[in-house]
């Protein structure tokens, strides 16, 4: 018999689904159950579904991360705009953080940072981010 | 809503007008096509029912044959009724597509009008396109007269859509020889086909925007090879519904299809295995042998995919010899049927004498002669107990006889 | 079971006249066929088209024939196609021409001794339909030379099988029928 | 609906309805383009998908990045396979067939948006003709070439986007070559020319540019093509943080001009007016070496015996530059 691979709630369960369990097809679903309009609902409130990415990770790929300082931040949403990976997490027009289980790493979101000192800075993955924003860089002066 | 085409008791149609009018009984949301000799008609028969307000959707002339499935495919997965037709070379462009549709268990039914594969370019009937798409995925009936390509197009759409097989469907005729050739046929009344056929049933459908799908996926090696397992099973198990939908339009029509199509085998020493319309050719041929003492008998099948393995075992269980009759050059080895057949003769623990016969290439003429003597050829080896002719054979080939083995 | 083969040039309506001889039998509950040998030739080129008419379900699908009747609907045609290709003893022919019998067969000597028939289909369809589409006198000929069907009969069919073109049109051919079917001899 | 943005703050309160933990490279630009189009709108989206890395990234089984529904069935044919689906939902509208939560949007006024992605490989080369073939017939859906100027999906091959000089591994730059030899195909023009209603070209990087006429482009009946510049971090080989510095200088340097064709038509289909916009104008132009520069496919143009390849580059900038100007100002 098929399974339901919305039922299925533990994502290494689906990873060993054997042939005869899987749904005619290959289709995936985004969702658990129907969701009437996805665009009203943040992310973090939608059902979704063992089969959606949302649910997997990729933070390890990285070799260093950003970390968010928000003592500078002006909420101009460059970075989340420029965020090649939905990891930019920004609310009410305000930055929350960071989605390290989505961040890859590449840094483009430091890149774009406006302000002095940057809000947004790589620093080694390794390092605690507490530790990282003990070490934040003074505002540079122009030459 | 449509307009209904009043039809007569008694239609001479071709195999073309006969599947164009069994596609607009189906009343299909979407078809997507690009004509090519000789599917030709079926596009422009149903672009004027169209036209004429006896058929609602849309038809979408594509620009090519790949488009023309591949926008089957992509109204299949938005979750709506779509069909097709084409032939030989169209048909060799769409393969890439085909694979796709069954990968993805799209319900989608293709008329299939056969036609050779060029080089050289030649429009007219042989099965070298049913030959390059039988191992596509797809669910493959065959018919052997316009009657039965209208019927099996009709019950193409209730086999494919079902829920236990959701699995594209090609329905073939020959080329010309079926597809041009008027004949009588007794159509369903619209309500009636309309009835049989049944509203479609969409399965994840791309325009229901709550509960969003995602069709076509990339596998790797961790996924695919189970993929293809399923995809395999459940065609194999289909014939189970394509029994009951034989069985259902028997109860309607009164027309009988089983998977293996036989005539005269009960008794039968010597039988002629073929496609399309020289099964019916063959059947006066055997009668004309049996008048001779030999007992000849046809044998075909209705059903190309899934191969009906135990059937063909079965029906050919007691024949001493067999020919099979490959409409489509074999390219290095021996026909299609020689090799499928030989395997479940084998795999069955039989072993009748059992010879391959080229023939009938770019839509030349097979005659009732030419089959007579094949089954003079069956007979001889009928009753020496071996092959005492060549395994392989071209039949009514200009030039020196052509044979191999 | 009764075959017939129409010589006609492509264009000039043959295929259509077969259809139009079967729709007309299958009427009658007999079973038919009607097909054409095309090539990739256009408009103008000589092809063949053919009938079969039984009383059986017709299962024979191979395009050999040995015709009972050849209609040549192209005068033309009697000179450049082999139109007694296959014949039997007793195949008849009904042959568009100008000429009468006498001189038709003097002008094509493979046509002695056989039963030859002839009527002027093109001059019939010019002066009834005002173009040169032989085929429905053709059938009107037929239909005498065979007594496959009586003519008033015949008309009320045909008038079914054409009853999707205009009335101006359906006249024509029944016209052009009707001509024919009292001319040829 | 036209969604309102009146700036990136407010364009910030959208919902993605693409994924992370997808598998496309760090700093990708594909990415980044496709959030942008697809937080254009709220209504409902429904996206097809044509063979590459965008395709091959976003749907590996068992998970997929779409939180809209999505389909890929080859390389050449996104453009038959949005178009179809547009005409699908045409037919099941006309005869009341869609689903429940499909109406009701439809009834509140927010039409699904057929938005067909495909990489330059497949819209340029392989996927032209069914391209072509659905802009004739008219459909109405999007159709986003996201230009990266290679095949970045099987290994850097060249494409008839790929600009002259730079190297792939088809037009290798070496010892007696400067890499690939043919200028860039007009691909804005040429779908321009198939008579839709609304072209552009755009840049990730000019964010607001590019929300703008995709939302231009949702409005207009008819289908609409996107070219959109897409820097490749593997393939251009500058460093995944520079992805919207490189696109910056390709906007500044003119190579790639942010601009619109509008094909304003009748009721009949009939074009009474073609006008092209130039819809970002550099305050300084900067010369094209320093957009080379950024980005080591074109390394080997800076060796003496390349030089005169640069040059040739600023030439062919330049003329198209003021190509457009001028067509702009003729309103045509």
């Amino acid at each position: 018999m098929a399974k339901d691979l919305k039922e299925i709630k533990d994502i290494e369960e689906i990873k060993e689904l054997g042939w005869d369990e899987l749904l005619p097809g290959a289709a995936l679903f985004s969702f658990r159950e129907p969701v009437e309009d996805v665009a009203e609902i943040p992310m973090e409130e939608r059902p979704y579904a063992p089969t959606n990415s949302h649910e997997w990770q990729v933070g390890d790929w990285r070799v260093e991360k950003p970390v968010y300082n928000r003592d500078y931040c002006i909420d101009c949403q460059f970075c989340w705009v420029f965020c090649p990976d939905m990891s930019i997490l920004s609310r009410d027009k305000k930055m929350i953080g960071v989605v390290y289980e989505h961040c890859k790493g590449c840094g483009i979101c430091v890149e774009v940072c406006p302000t002095n000192p940057k809000s947004l800075l790589m620093f080694p993955e390794h390092m605690d981010n507490q530790e990282a924003l003990a070490m934040w860089p003074k505002k540079e002066e122009k030459k | 809503m449509a307009k209904k085409y009043e039809l007569n008791e008694v239609e001479v149609w071709d195999g073309n007008m006969a599947a164009a009018h069994a596609l607009r009984q189906a009343d299909i949301d979407i078809v997507a096509a690009y004509p090519i000799t000789p599917s030709t008609p079926i596009v422009q028969n149903y672009s004027k029912f169209l036209a004429d307000g006896y058929v609602d959707g849309e038809f979408i002339m594509v620009e090519s044959e790949h488009s023309a499935m591949s926008g089957c495919v992509a109204a299949s997965a938005a979750g709506v009724r779509a069909a097709t037709a084409t032939s030989s070379q169209g048909f060799a462009l769409m393969v890439e597509v085909l694979y796709q549709a069954s990968g993805m268990r799209l319900p989608i039914v293709l008329t299939v009008v056969n036609r050779a594969l060029a080089a050289p370019l030649n429009v007219n009937g042989d099965h070298s396109d049913m030959y390059l798409g039988r191992d596509a995925g797809w669910i493959n009936l065959c018919s052997y007269n316009p009657q039965e390509a209208y019927d099996l197009t009709l019950m193409a759409f209730r086999i494919g859509e079902d829920l236990n097989v959701r699995l594209p469907v090609m329905v073939h005729q020959d080329g010309f020889i079926c597809s041009h050739t008027a004949q009588n046929v007794r159509p369903l009344q619209d309500e009636e086909a309309r009835e049989f056929v049944g509203e479609f049933k969409p399965v994840n459908s791309m325009l229901d925007v709550a509960n969003p799908v995602t069709h076509g996926v990339q596998t790797e090696e961790d996924w695919h090879f189970e993929h293809k397992a399923r995809q395999h099973n459940d065609l194999m198990n289909s014939m189970k519904t394509i029994n009951e939908v034989f069985a259902e339009f028997k109860d309607r029509t009164g027309r009988e299809y089983t998977p293996v199509y036989t005539y005269k085998m009960d008794d039968a020493d010597v039988a002629i295995f073929a496609l399309g319309t020289t099964v019916e050719s063959a059947r006066i041929a055997a009668d004309q042998m049996r008048q001779k003492g030999i007992k000849a008998g046809v044998v075909s099948l209705r059903v190309l995919r899934p191969f009906p393995f135990k059937e063909v075992q079965e029906v050919l269980s007691n024949v001493k010899a067999v020919a099979t009759l490959d409409r489509s050059a074999p390219g290095g080895t021996f026909g299609m049927l020689f090799n499928e057949i030989s395997a479940a003769l084998l795999a069955g623990g039989k072993k009748p004498v059992v010879l391959n016969y080229i023939y009938g290439l770019g839509g030349r003429d097979t005659t009732i002669n030419m089959l007579k003597e094949v089954y003079e050829d069956l007979d001889k080896c009928a009753k020496a107990g071996e092959a005492v002719v060549p395994l392989q054979q071209f039949l009514g080939l200009r030039g020196p006889k052509l044979s191999f083995y | 079971m009764l075959e017939i083969r129409w010589h006609s040039r492509a264009g000039q309506g043959a295929v259509t006249g077969a259809k139009g001889l079967a729709d007309v039998v299958a009427n009658t509950g007999k079973y038919v066929q009607a097909f054409a040998f095309y090539g990739s030739a256009k408009r103008g080129a000589a092809m063949t088209a053919y009938n079969r008419v039984d009383e059986q379900p017709i299962l024979n699908h191979e395009k050999f024939m040995r015709p009972d009747y050849v209609l040549v609907i192209d005068p033309g045609l009697t000179y450049t196609a082999d139109i007694t290709a296959n014949e039997k003893e007793n195949t008849k022919y009904i042959i568009t021409t100008h000429l009468s019998k006498e001189e038709l067969i003097k002008s094509q000597p493979k046509l002695e001794g056989k039963e030859v028939y002839v009527v002027d289909c093109m001059q019939i369809s010019l002066d009834t339909i005002g173009r040169a589409i032989p085929n429905a006198p053709m059938l009107g000929a037929l239909m005498k030379v065979s007594g496959m069907f009586d003519l008033d009969y015949f008309k009320g069919a045909m008038k079914k099988v054409l009853s999707k073109f205009p009335q101006k049109i359906i006249d024509a051919n029944m016209a052009a029928i009707e001509r024919a079917y009292n001319e040829v001899h | 609906m036209v969604k309102k943005i009146k700036n990136l703050k407010e364009f910030s309160l959208s919902n993605d309805r693409f994924e992370g933990a997808n598998l496309m490279c760090p700093g990708c630009a594909h990415n980044i383009i496709v959030r942008e189009v697809l937080n254009a709108t709220d209504d409902p989206i429904i996206v097809a998908t044509a063979t590459g890395c965008l395709e091959v990234c976003t749907a590996v089984y068992p998970k997929t990045s779409w939180d809209v529904s999505w389909l890929h069935i080859g390389f050449e044919n996104a453009a038959v396979a949005a178009a179809t689906i547009s005409a699908a939902y045409e037919v099941m509208k006309k005869k009341g067939k869609l689903p429940p939560a499909t109406q009701k949007m439809v009834d509140e006024g927010r039409e699904p948006k057929i938005v067909a992605f495909a990489g330059d490989g497949g819209t340029y080369d392989i996927g032209f003709q069914s391209l072509s073939g659905a802009f004739e017939r008219g459909h109405n859906f999007m159709y986003v070439c996201l230009d990266n100027e290679v095949y970045a999906n099987t290994g850097g091959q060249r494409s008839s986007s790929t600009p002259i000089g730079a190297s792939t591994t088809t037009s290798p730059a070496g010892s007696v070559s400067y890499g690939e030899k043919m200028m860039k195909k007009s691909m804005v023009e040429i779908m321009a020319d198939h008579g839709a209603p609304y072209v552009a070209q755009v840049s990730p990087s000019k964010w607001k540019d590019l929300v703008k006429k995709v939302q231009k482009g949702f409005e207009v009946n008819g289908p609409v093509y996107i070219n959109a510049q897409s820097a490749c971090t593997t393939e251009w080989k500058h460093a995944p943080e520079d992805t919207i510095e490189v696109s910056d200088l390709g906007v500044d340097s003119c190579v790639w001009p942010l601009y619109e064709i509008i094909n304003e038509r009748d009721e009949h289909g009939i074009i009474y007016s073609t006008k092209l916009n130039i819809t970002y104008r550099p305050k300084k132009k900067i010369p094209v070496e320093e957009y080379l520069a950024a980005q080591p496919r074109f390394r080997h143009l800076f060796k003496p015996e390349n030089r005169h390849i640069i040059d040739l580059w600023q030439k062919a900038v330049d003329a198209r530059w003021e190509y457009l100007q001028k067509r702009e100002e003729a309103g045509v």
